[in-house]
């Protein structure tokens, strides 16, 4: 009865205390610098991936989940980025791209609520056009709308 | 006919005043337990989520009703309304119906355990019923439970008896005017309490639908509003019986200043939230563990509360409480014994 | 375990004065004495090494493709299988591996489940994996595949069907499946239950005895901790049998490893034991330095142990929560998960996932601890035994959970042995074995370890050995915090892509469920020739029928969970 | 007619009707696809073995012959305890004997191992 009455009185005394859970859709998450979440391209300042086209995110993502279509650059050496495609699906979120990229080209986009509604959502195309689906929720405004479609670009 | 009309519309209104006090108990149940995990509970539905016993029982109403094929069909679609309404008809048996009925509820402390008695029959035919061996086994734990439970449970309220004189609910709480039965008798109310947790199926005796064993136990196939029915009978319960202690043991609505009906459903609710609150603390009992504590424990001291009782009432109350105080204090005792001397007597001491 | 064994001789010596003992050699950089030997002699070769030698923990079976190509260590010059074998020596804690040629067309060799009943499952999946048949096995079945499915997947020469398995095959196939064993009635035959006893079946003469009815538990069970299926046959409340099966999670992780990088290797087996990642991240990445020969740095080493121990904490809070829902209470549950909540939130902030950390690498670390973390984990290390004190508030003193787990499913010496128990189960039955302590990695061998160690071996036991190991973990954290060397976070010239060269490493590290191996075999090339992790949980979870017969139906839920298990590792 | 029953009967009737009423509306909101499946047992999602309606090992056999018993012997102590102020002494040295017979009874059961689950 002891031990009973005693986890009673620990139960009473959360009881007590605040709660511990956040309200999250409401109050927005703040995630630490380092957490991984979905891709972005960086940028030069004239808006020019930093991305030379090399190849290895695309070989060290354990789930072949990058695609990069380049074309040899006619005025000199090196490659002209065509496309960059991620399939959010795929991605384990595991940052090996990130980190192996040599010209420090992918970041990650601050943006981790990628739930969609429909599988081919998840496919993104981030060059030439660099619009995620929450960036489209954010322009029409409905940020508490977890489910809302994706942009097709 | 006079008489009719007034019994039809005073059987409805107790019947709109106890589901409305289920649905109260649903949300305070999620509520509260919520709090004590450190959680905050429903919180969209309706200010702080009172609404949502109603979203519950809308998505209920929307959901197929499905029927396994092996089922005994007759006796699977019945059961949940075995269930359901004798938690409904127990409250025939409650102060209230002499408003609108005389003579309704003389021997109201016996008829309440006769009705009462009803409702696990329900759950043993929905755990035979439905043919999954899950639902066969939360049944038969639920007449296990009931045989364990009824005895120990009949027998705390005889002293009450004894101290009122009377079977009828008005006179036993009439009979508090001096001091609440608690105080009369804690032993009585100990095993009244944990008698009414085993009656009720509730933590740390919800053996039927144990769902860490038998994923949920008799109502394993119930979907749609024959699950509900099961759900909304236990929750009825929880407030019928919490309404029972509070006038059998907490002197109904007996208190100064506030208006009777307040009174009684502050007490009525502080035994709701007791009962959460053990919910929020206490592991399950295994069926054998039950059976042994009920029949070995609860039974003699049940019995014996009774005697004391009795002596009290020839010889005068002077020596009713603390013998009744040293019962609680043994009976306490002997559960704390009965868990730490479970299994093997050789204890070693994890070494580091 | 009262024989007193010679331990002043050397496995080396051993295997050189065996005469069924071929070609002895060194796996491992040379740290592990291996031998190999012939299917005839092998079952007489590893009950000698047992019985006369104390080698009687069996840590590893399993096999790999042969390569054909290699010539340098004279392995393997025809195409076939090679069965692997690890084992151990308590008492000095030495390994030595034998190993069985079997070419193409004879890939047959002796089950040795007579001699440790916890190979049975480990046969099972070589089996399922590479096709070998294993002679006097008593049940030789597929264990992590279908059994309609055709062919080993960890053959070289393995190829799927084209587009891979499409859905609508794998529900027609299921569904075939399933009517092979449907009655007229709906119900399955018990008799198709692969490798119960049908002595224990339902008793069909009529008579008035009472029948006993066989139900599945799991794979979608509230309680069996993931997808978990044991077949229980009981008689009432009472369990006659239980048998575990495995499968529901198998994600081909060691075949995907094979056509992975060494670092992609990393990110994959996070997802192994996804509880306790740090740990299955630590025994690969140990094994690639080992064949690299690559050094990591002493920060790298401690911050190791850091998360090692860390991870430990968290892995011991859903077992805890676990603990409290099996014996149907539900708060435990959620204080547990306030504070492994408060851990996952430093992994998030360190290495930028909560649970799939892909952070150790091999030569050190990925980052360095970010400015500010080592003093709020030091704080908040400071203040965790009040945490475990409430823990203990609920439980520990419960008389309804004392009643429930005490006295109830005693382990003993001898089952641990025979099943290949390890951790913190095997130390709930006083079986002093922890390889922070007896085998140091990382930095263990530079911080203080103390080992909780119970006596008693039943569910209580356990319970009160890992609530000590939660305070123990929290305590060496503090002092890998604070002993925490200054320097780089990862070593100098790991190259970009790893090759290590050709050769083998096993390295084993503590996991919260026991003795976790990586067993990697290189070719030479970027990706491991073979990657196969040794699952602790595995061995520990086909104790449960011999812990689970006699018990009461109730049991079963808290007794599995005293075993803690978590899927994903034992399938992989 | 007597309120008493009048009463119950009224009670009855609408818990009757209520329960009903409640399991009728689904009929008309609810969606209806039945499936093999969804007639199935649920068994952890594997197919079930074997048929639940077998001579089953009922482990309180003992136990509910001794509940009745003692759930008749309970109701016997209703009566006595509403007029027991009344009878007094005599009463209670009556009853007294007649639950110690009681529990007599019970500590021979307990003796021969009935009140154990089997």
């Amino acid at each position: 009865m002891i031990g009973i009455l005693k986890g009673m009185a620990t139960t009473f005394g959360h009881l007590l205390r605040p709660n511990f859970n956040g309200d999250y859709p409401a109050t927005p998450k703040v995630l630490p610098e380092r957490a991984r979440m979905s891709l972005k391209l960086r940028l030069d300042d004239d808006g020019v991936p930093l991305c030379k086209s090399c190849g290895l995110c695309e070989r060290s993502c354990p789930d072949r989940a990058i695609h990069i279509v380049s074309s040899k650059r006619e005025d000199g050496p090196g490659r002209v980025l065509e496309r960059f495609e991620v399939d959010m699906g795929l991605c384990m979120y595991c940052g090996l791209c990130v980190e192996m990229c040599p010209s420090a080209g992918l970041e990650p986009s601050g943006d981790f609520e990628v739930a969609t509604a429909r599988k081919e959502d998840t496919h993104r195309v981030l060059w030439p056009s660099a619009s995620t689906p929450s960036d489209a929720r954010r322009a029409r405004g409905d940020s508490d709308d977890v489910t809302a479609e994706a942009v097709t670009t | 006919m006079n008489g009719l009309l007034r019994i039809a519309v005073g059987v409805v209104a107790v019947v709109v005043v106890v589901m409305l006090n289920t649905v109260f108990v649903m949300w305070l149940e999620r509520k509260f337990l919520g709090h004590l995990q450190s959680r905050r509970g429903p919180m969209r539905t309706g200010y702080h989520g009172l609404l949502q016993p109603f979203a519950d029982a809308l998505k209920m109403l929307g959901k197929e009703d499905l029927v396994p094929a092996a089922a005994d069909r007759a006796l699977f679609l019945v059961a949940p309304l075995i269930a359901f309404s004798p938690a409904v008809l127990i409250h025939v048996a409650m102060p209230w119906t002499e408003w609108f009925a005389k003579t309704a509820s003389e021997i109201g402390l016996l008829m309440l355990f006769a009705v009462a008695a009803l409702s696990p029959v329900g759950v043993v035919v929905a755990g035979w019923a439905s043919h999954n061996k899950y639902s066969l086994i939360g049944g038969i734990r639920a007449a296990a439970q009931q045989v364990s439970y009824e005895v120990p449970l009949l027998l705390s309220v005889v002293g009450v008896v004894m101290l009122a004189r009377s079977m009828r609910l008005t006179d036993v709480v009439g009979a508090q005017g001096v001091a609440w039965n608690i105080v009369w008798q804690p032993l009585g109310f100990l095993i009244f309490f944990i008698g009414m947790l085993a009656e009720l199926n509730r933590v740390p005796f919800d053996l039927p639908e144990a769902e860490s064993e038998l994923v949920s136990g008799f109502n394993t196939e119930y979907s749609s509003m024959r699950f509900a029915l099961f759900f909304l009978a236990e929750y009825m319960n929880v407030f019928t019986w919490s309404l029972v202690g509070a006038l059998v043991f907490l002197g109904g609505w007996m208190g100064p200043v506030l208006p009777g009906v307040v009174w009684l459903a502050l007490k009525t609710y502080a035994l709701v939230l007791l009962i959460i609150w053990v919910r929020g603390t206490v592991p399950r009992v295994r069926v054998d563990q039950l059976l042994a504590v009920s029949w070995k424990v609860l039974l003699p001291a049940s019995l014996l509360g009774a005697m004391i009782t009795a002596v009290g009432v020839v010889f005068g109350p002077i020596v009713l409480v603390p013998l009744q105080f040293a019962g609680v204090l043994t009976l306490g005792w002997v559960i704390a014994r009965l868990g730490n001397d479970a299994g093997e007597a050789a204890r070693a001491v994890v070494r580091l | 375990m009262t024989v007193a064994y010679h331990t002043d001789v050397s496995p080396e010596a051993i295997l050189a004065g065996m005469p069924s003992a071929e070609r002895p050699c060194k796996i491992g950089p040379g740290r592990i004495p291996c031998a190999h030997t012939t299917p005839g002699e092998l079952l007489d070769m590893l009950r000698q090494l047992r019985d006369e030698h104390g080698f009687t923990h069996l840590e590893l079976l399993t096999a790999e493709e042969m390569q054909t190509a290699s010539d340098d260590d004279g392995v393997g010059a025809e195409p076939g299988v090679r069965m692997v074998y690890g084992l151990t020596r308590r008492s000095d804690r030495r390994t030595m591996v034998i190993y069985v040629a079997l070419p193409d067309g004879a890939l047959e060799v002796p089950s040795i489940s007579s001699l440790w009943r916890g190979a049975a499952p480990l046969e099972r999946e070589v089996f399922d994996l590479f096709g070998v048949h294993f002679n006097g096995h008593p049940a030789l079945t597929r264990i992590v595949l279908r059994d309609d499915f055709v062919g080993h997947p960890l053959r070289k020469s393995f190829e799927m069907p084209e587009g891979g398995v499409s859905a609508e095959t794998v529900r027609a196939a299921a569904a075939s499946h399933g009517d092979a064993h449907l009655r007229a009635d709906g119900t399955a035959d018990p008799a198709s239950i692969p490798g119960l006893d049908p002595a224990l079946l339902p008793c069909p003469e009529p008579g008035f005895e009472t029948e006993r009815i066989v139900v599945h538990m799991g794979p979608q069970h509230p309680s069996t901790h993931g997808v978990l299926h044991l077949w229980l046959v009981l008689d009432g409340e009472t369990v006659v049998a239980a048998q575990p099966t495995q499968g529901y999670l198998h994600r081909c992780i060691e075949k995907l490893a094979e056509s992975r990088d060494y670092r992609a290797c990393t990110a994959l087996l996070d997802r192994c034991d996804y509880v306790s990642g740090f740990h299955t991240e630590l025994a690969h990445v140990l094994a690639v330095e080992e064949l690299c020969g690559i050094e990591s740095t002493p920060k790298a080493d401690f911050l190791r142990v850091l998360f090692s121990e860390l991870v430990r904490i968290t892995s011991h809070h859903t077992w805890f929560a676990a603990a409290g829902l099996d014996t149907g209470a539900l708060t435990p549950f959620l204080y547990a998960f306030i504070d492994r909540e408060l851990i996952l939130d430093f992994f998030e902030e360190v290495t930028g996932g909560r649970m799939m950390f892909n952070y150790f690498r091999p030569g050190g670390v990925k980052d360095d601890l970010p400015p500010g973390a080592a003093a709020r984990m030091v704080e908040y290390l400071r203040t965790f035994d009040r945490a475990v004190d409430e823990y203990e508030a609920l439980l520990t003193g419960n008389e309804i959970f004392r009643a429930r787990t005490r006295g109830v499913a005693f382990l003993d010496r001898v089952t641990i042995a025979d099943y290949c128990v390890t951790g913190p189960m095997a130390r709930a039955s006083g079986v002093d074995i922890d390889l922070r302590r007896d085998q140091p990695y990382a930095a263990y061998d530079r911080l203080p370890v103390r080992v909780a160690l119970g006596e008693a071996g039943d569910t209580f036991e356990r319970y009160l050995v890992r609530i000590a190991e939660m305070r123990e973990s929290a305590r060496l954290a503090l002092a890998a915090l604070e002993g925490l060397p200054e320097g780089p976070h990862v070593s100098d010239g790991v190259p970009r892509t790893i090759k290590p060269p050709k050769g083998a490493a096993y390295r084993a590290v503590e996991s919260p469920r026991g003795e976790l191996g990586v067993y990697l075999v290189s070719d030479g090339s970027a990706q491991p020739w073979r990657l196969k992790v040794r699952s602790p949980a595995m061995s520990n979870i086909h104790a449960a029928g011999p812990l689970c017969a006699g018990l009461r139906l109730a049991d079963v839920a808290p007794v599995v969970g005293s075993i803690d298990i978590v899927m994903g590792e034992i399938d992989r | 007619m007597d309120e008493a029953i009048l009463a119950f009967t009224g009670f009855l009737l609408v818990a009757v009707a209520l329960g009903y009423i409640l399991i009728a509306i689904p009929r008309s909101l609810a969606p209806r696809e039945p499936s093999d499946a969804k007639a199935r047992a649920y068994e952890c999602g594997e197919v079930p073995v074997g048929e639940p309606w077998v001579r089953f090992h009922v482990g309180y056999y003992i136990f509910a012959l001794a509940f009745v018993v003692f759930d008749v012997e309970a109701v016997l102590l209703f009566p006595w305890a509403v007029v027991l102020h009344k009878l007094g002494l005599v009463g209670l040295i009556q009853m007294g004997i007649f639950i110690a017979v009681l529990l007599l009874g019970l500590v021979y059961a307990w003796r021969k191992g009935v009140l154990e689950w089997s």
